[in-house]
């Protein structure tokens, strides 16, 4: 990476911003009060040893895990935060419509009209059809309301994707007997609109966007170097192709940031080099901004625009890799000796 | 199972050195074939292990290393071949057998008991062995391992990454092994750890324990080893002393990470 | 309050704890299966109602099917039935858990769960066209009759029975899968099989067990449910086995001591139930605390968080 | 079996599209064209079925009347099965309180239209009423409980099976109790009657319902929610973590599940004219289970052939074979009652299909890939072995 690039992202606005995140597991404290940004168009890495709490601070960024504390912010939106009162939710669902039954009720008890009673009964079972329905499928507005009555519930994972942020897995996860390229379309899923409805009656829509979508994933497949491999099973592809069609899924979002867990793990030499190229290429031709775990310090060195080193949890250092690797904290607790 | 006397003479650290490498065989793979399902991962490994040896096995990813591990200590049964332990074909044992006749797996990801104490875990390392041979083993582990006295309450989950590994060699030490497999114990290690938990090896081996090792960190790995193999799918390509392997051109562009 | 209600009261608390406690034994060998092998064990209430068949049939075919006044010839007489009823439905889990789960144990979930449902098919069957699709009346060795007197309420000696029953049989329960070095090669399988065969465990022996076990509780729960209802029939075992079900995921499923509270609860709970005037309704009753448990709290009142499962 | 497992597996790890669809001109059309497929495929199945009845030895069995009488009947499990099909094989829930959808779109027909209710709604938009209600019920029940674990979620519904039966029973005020309410009102269509005597009405109507619910199926079963049902079958964490709504989408299994039996429920209810508790007891979930499992789970056509098939055996056959073998004498198997047998008949299919042939007898291709993942694969985890269970909370 150039000293330009490196230079630059200081003066980008943050495409992710985490702050004093916490992440507990019963008494054991995976992340303690962790910072964290990712300036727009950068690569960012997060090293430390095992059990430092990379993984699960990456769970945290992509909706898995809720944090215990602190929150973050994705293109300045706040998106994931310690869960407020969430019980409250699921009460908030069945709240109006039990009001109404009561009043019905009370409307009976004075009047003794028997229609009045159905009529209100009929609205309060449609009331919590409608709220549930809402729930479930929680448009924008309905997440935005709760708010206001204490709640808040952090996004999930697939709302992270929806709003732009991709990942990979550690051990890889494909759809194992699915083909290569259903995986990608699979990936795809939150940029298509076609509903159950379009899908049943074969809608001119419906046909258009899956023609579409296909010609989308091949060229995915293409990017990452899988042409033509449409239909192999996920699980025959060898592990290096698997690592690839991994990221071709999680291109398939559209992506403005893109997650990567230890995406040279297990590679030899050759691959990894190959995969440090591949970073590269989508950082420069897709203008993604990436954030990666990793273990192999010629690759963080190499290809990172900042460093964050995280051990039992806590953030020990952060700067760019000249930085880190000079930080006497990080050769004591890291490093051992200036790394190679 | 007349093995159990035989196992605690070797562990002496004179026994293996007395009868001298080269004649005693602790292990040895004939021809070994193991599948998963039907997706062959060893196509027909040859390997041995004297006693009192390092011997590390080396490769890329898929090339076939972890199951050959498991190969030996009875996770997988293998298809063809055969696994000869101190000259008994026990490709057939069920793991739980094989840690009765010597062989200790550390296996990868260290896998240890996140829900049991650190006690616990070391008692379970010794599950086969007497009540009071277990409390003599725990003594020789805690003295090998001094953190892991100071957390023997805790659970196990709660211990950080390298002390875990700890725990893991511990674990399969304990159960006396004639034979140690060693998966990846530096994966995910602090760099600043890895050389501790090679320290470790080199001192278990010196105590007596002979130790197949599996390592990521091939130029660690030949640094203790004293032989090496080098897999690729599920074959041995290669197989040298260590000193070498490490000073072959193609083992140095290839796992050594010289490109 | 008038001392009617006390002694209704009284009497309804002690009727809650036989029941809970009839309930916590097959809500042990729920969570445990299920802890060891994650698998719920649908055959499992079915188990226990061949429990209470083999205890019937066992009691009369060494003829006894009345009462037992003489206190020495009852407890020789339980003790036998306790020992050989349990032993009996030991062997038939671990039969089930051989040729019916162990050969999918490596399969993808559904499978074993549906094979369990199928085993409970069958055990059902196999009883009804053994004895009859009718209740059928088992021998009251102990009858509620003989009671003593705590205030205004009398007390049935059978209640303190199987109340000190369930609970001996769930503190050695405890103390074995805690302190023993069996017990810990149980827990050690549960959280990672093959890791526990690496310490020399031999797996399937530890599931056969831990079946062995969780059937002879139920066999157990069969025998006092026998004895204090009276009569029973092949039906028994689905209903109580889902509301043992229940029991255990609200203790958490997996936790000893969760599923021996949860047990009690959902026995508190259909007496209350019953005690208010809606008997019919007890089902409706436990499934909703079931819901709400599993929507509130998934991990039970005394479970770990999922999360924290390694 | 296990050497052609192996040759396909090569062929399809060799790539190429040569998979499966092109295999002939012919598959390869009615691949393409799936819709046509079904309806060519129903209507032959529709014409040769009042056919093969007239032959023996089906002849001996039934007149050709209480054949058809009896298909019309198999068309409500074939339909059933279809359903639960949706929520099992293709989004891999577990459903064991299926038969509660069913009866409440029974009840949900006897009350609009029977003379007990006094109501009097049109049979055919009291079709979608029922299938909507019974949906409905559905995402009540799934909202809360689809963020479960597969097996609890197989609970729940286990009780929830229990309940609505229970509810049935005893809200005597509404339901009539265990008299069940009867005189419920037929279909009117024009001038065709829908007649206890003339099945054929009912016949042809179950043949066109089934065959489009089959077209929507496969069209669903192929589009982007189809997909997101495998992939959440596969791996539920990357679903999500791909965009994948993982509630939502499985919601909707399961509402679609619940609204097909919801249908089934109303033409049941108007076919025999009678609800009663008793006719969605937790044995008719298991029944439907076992036709889906027999069948092949996830492939739309064998568990349409499985739901039918085992109908038709235990409600014509069995039956018959108690009167079969009393007249003929035979020792032994006369004195048995085979329809008690029923039940464990179907225990033991279950238990023995899974041990031996757990993608079912006519499996879908992806399903056969599944069952057969090898036993001994590595089971990767991450060492910190969080992802698995953390989108459960």
């Amino acid at each position: 990476m150039s000293d330009a690039a490196v230079a630059a992202p200081e003066r980008r606005e943050a495409l992710l911003r985490a702050r004093r995140v916490t992440k507990r597991f019963g008494g054991l404290v995976a992340v303690r009060e962790t910072d964290l940004e990712i300036p727009a168009g950068s690569i960012v890495s997060l090293i430390g040893p095992n059990g430092a709490g990379k993984t699960t601070f990456f769970n945290v960024l992509a909706g898995i895990l809720d944090p215990t504390g602190g929150e973050i912010e994705f293109r300045g939106q706040r998106m994931i935060a310690r869960p407020v009162r969430a019980w409250l939710e699921p009460v908030l669902w069945v709240l109006p419509s039990v009001l109404i039954l009561l009043v019905a009720v009370a409307v009976f008890a004075v009047t003794r009209s028997v229609l009045a009673l159905q009529v209100l009964v009929l609205v309060a079972i449609g009331l919590l059809i409608t709220t549930l329905l809402l729930a479930i499928i929680r448009p924008l507005r309905y997440r935005q309301l709760l708010p206001r009555f204490g709640v808040f519930r952090s996004a999930r994972p697939n709302d992270m994707v929806t709003a732009g942020v991709g990942r990979t897995f550690q051990n890889i996860r494909l759809f194992q007997n699915m083909t290569v390229l259903e995986n990608v379309l699979v990936g795809m899923h939150s940029r298509l609109h076609s509903t159950a409805v379009d899908a049943i009656l074969n809608s001119k829509r419906h046909q258009r966007e899956e023609a579409a979508s296909r010609d989308r994933a091949r060229q995915l497949l293409g990017l990452v170097g899988l042409r033509g491999r449409d239909d192999v099973i996920a699980r025959n592809l060898p592990y290096g192709d698997q690592r690839r069609l991994e990221i071709a899924r999680a291109l398939a979002s559209d992506p403005v940031l893109l997650l990567l867990d230890e995406p040279t793990a297990g590679m030899n030499p050759r691959e990894t080099s190959e995969m440090m190229a591949l970073i590269a290429k989508l950082r420069s031709e897709l203008g993604l901004t990436i954030l990666l775990i990793e273990h192999d310090m010629r690759v963080v060195m190499g290809i990172s625009d900042r460093i964050t080193v995280l051990d039992h949890g806590e953030r020990i250092a952060e700067g760019t890799p000249e930085e880190v690797r000079r930080d006497p904290k990080v050769i004591e607790a890291y490093l051992g000796r200036p790394a190679a | 199972m007349t093995v159990e006397p035989a196992v605690a003479t070797t562990q002496r650290a004179a026994a293996a050195d007395d009868r001298g490498p080269g004649t005693d065989l602790v292990l040895e793979l004939r021809g070994v074939q193991t599948f998963y399902g039907q997706i062959q991962a060893l196509r027909g490994i040859d390997l041995e292990v004297r006693a009192g040896e390092i011997v590390t096995l080396i490769g890329g990813n898929g090339a076939g290393k972890t199951t050959t591990l498991k190969t030996i200590s009875g996770l997988i049964h293998p298809r063809k071949g055969q696994v000869l332990f101190q000259g008994r074909d026990v490709s057939r044992f069920p793991a739980h057998q094989l840690v009765r006749a010597g062989i200790g797996h550390a296996p990868e990801g260290r896998r240890i008991f996140s829900r049991l104490t650190v006690l616990e875990n070391l008692q379970m390392g010794g599950y086969t062995r007497s009540p009071a041979e277990r409390r003599e083993d725990l003594e020789r582990v805690m003295t090998l391992f001094p953190r892991l006295r100071e957390r023997v309450r805790q659970n196990g989950g709660t211990l950080s990454g390298g002390e875990q590994q700890m725990l893991a060699i511990g674990r399969a030490l304990m159960g006396r092994p004639r034979l140690l497999l060693l998966d990846e114990p530096s994966l995910g290690l602090a760099p600043i750890l890895v050389q501790q938990i090679f320290n470790i090896i080199r001192e278990i081996n010196a105590q007596g324990t002979t130790i197949l090792l599996v390592e990521q960190n091939a130029l660690q790995a030949l640094s203790i080893a004293a032989r090496g193999y080098v897999l690729q799918t599920g074959r041995v390509i290669l197989a040298d002393t260590a000193e070498r392997l490490a000073a072959n051109e193609d083992v140095r562009r290839a796992y050594l990470g010289e490109i | 309050m008038d001392p009617q209600t006390v002694t209704v009261l009284t009497q309804q608390f002690f009727n809650a704890l036989t029941l809970g406690a009839i309930y916590a034994l097959i809500a042990l060998g729920y969570t445990m299966v299920y802890g060891i092998i994650e698998l719920i064990n649908f055959a499992h209430g079915e188990i226990f109602m061949v429990g209470a068949f083999i205890a019937m049939f066992f009691l009369t075919s060494i003829g006894f099917s009345g009462s037992i006044p003489d206190p020495l010839t009852l407890a020789a007489v339980l003790a036998l039935t306790f020992l050989v009823t349990m032993t009996v439905l030991g062997f038939i889990g671990v039969g089930i858990e051989r040729f019916a789960y162990r050969p999918l144990r490596n399969a993808p979930r559904l499978a074993p769960l549906i094979t369990a449902i199928g085993v409970s098919f069958i055990l059902q069957n196999v009883v009804q066209i053994w004895r009859g699709p009718s209740p059928v009346n088992t021998p009251q060795l102990l009858t509620h009759n003989v009671r003593f007197d705590i205030g205004a309420a009398s007390i049935g000696y059978l209640n303190i029975f199987i109340f000190l029953v369930a609970v001996v049989l769930m503190v050695a329960l405890q103390l074995f899968v805690g302190r023993t070095r069996l017990g810990r090669a149980m827990r050690s399988t549960a959280q990672d099989r093959e890791a526990a065969q690496l310490m020399g465990v031999n797996i399937n022996s530890t599931i056969a067990i831990t079946f062995f076990i969780g059937s002879a509780l139920a066999g157990a729960a069969g025998i006092v449910y026998g004895l204090y209802f009276g009569s029973i029939q092949f039906t028994i075992g689905f209903v109580a086995g889902l509301k043992a079900f229940t029991a255990a995921v609200l203790g958490g499923i997996g936790n000893l001591a969760g599923a021996a509270l949860g047990g009690f609860f959902i026995g508190f709970i259909e007496v209350a139930a019953a005690q208010i005037g809606y008997a019919r309704w007890t089902p409706a009753f436990v499934f909703g605390v079931l819901i709400l448990v599993l929507v509130f709290r998934p991990s039970g009142l005394l479970g770990q968080p999922i999360g924290e499962r390694a | 079996m296990s050497q052609i497992e192996d040759l396909s597996r090569r062929a399809s790890a060799s790539g190429g599209g040569a998979r499966g669809r092109a295999l002939s001109p012919i598959s390869g059309f009615f691949g393409r064209h799936q819709s046509l497929s079904v309806i060519v495929g129903m209507a032959i199945v529709t014409t040769v079925l009042p056919l093969i009845v007239l032959l023996p030895p089906f002849s001996g069995f039934n007149v050709q009347r209480v054949w058809l009488d009896s298909f019309a009947n198999a068309g409500v499990f074939v339909l059933l099965a279809l359903g639960l099909n949706v929520v099992v094989g293709l989004a891999g829930l577990l459903d064991l309180g299926y038969a509660a959808f069913f009866a409440i779109g029974a009840y949900t027909y006897a009350f609009g239209a029977s003379g007990f209710s006094g109501n009097d709604f049109p049979f055919w938009p009291m079709l979608l009423v029922g299938a909507m209600i019974a949906a409905t019920f559905g995402i009540l029940l799934g909202a809360p409980t689809l963020r479960l674990r597969g097996d609890y979620l197989a609970i729940v519904t286990l009780g929830f099976g229990e309940i609505v039966p229970l509810v049935f029973l005893n809200a005597e005020d509404i339901t009539k109790g265990t008299n069940g309410i009867t005189g419920v009102r037929r279909p009117e269509l024009g001038p065709i009657e829908f007649t206890a005597t003339n099945p054929v009405p009912f016949y042809i109507t179950m043949a066109v319902i089934v065959t489009l619910v089959m077209i929507f199926l496969y069209r669903l079963q192929d589009s982007r929610l189809g997909r997101s049902w495998m992939a959440i079958r596969e791996d539920e964490l990357a679903a999500a973590s791909n965009g994948v709504n993982t509630v939502t989408t499985k919601l909707l299994a399961f509402a679609l599940g619940a609204s097909t039996a919801g249908f089934a429920g109303v033409f049941n209810a108007s076919k025999l004219t009678i609800v009663h508790p008793d006719q969605f007891l937790f044995q008719v979930s298991f029944t439907i289970l076992a036709m889906v499992v027999l069948g092949g789970m996830g492939n739309i056509w064998g568990v349409a052939v499985g739901a039918f098939t085992v109908f038709i055996i235990q409600s014509v056959l069995l039956k018959q074979l108690n009167g079969f073998f009393n007249t003929f004498q035979v020792p032994i198997l006369s004195d048995i009652d085979f329809v008690q047998y029923q039940f464990l008949l179907y225990g033991l299919a279950l238990v023995l299909m899974m041990l031996l042939r757990p993608e079912g007898l006519f499996p879908s291709k992806r399903r056969r890939r599944e069952l057969h993942t090898e036993s001994d694969e590595p089971t990767d985890r991450s060492p910190e072995g969080l992802e698995s269970a953390a989108v459960l909370q």
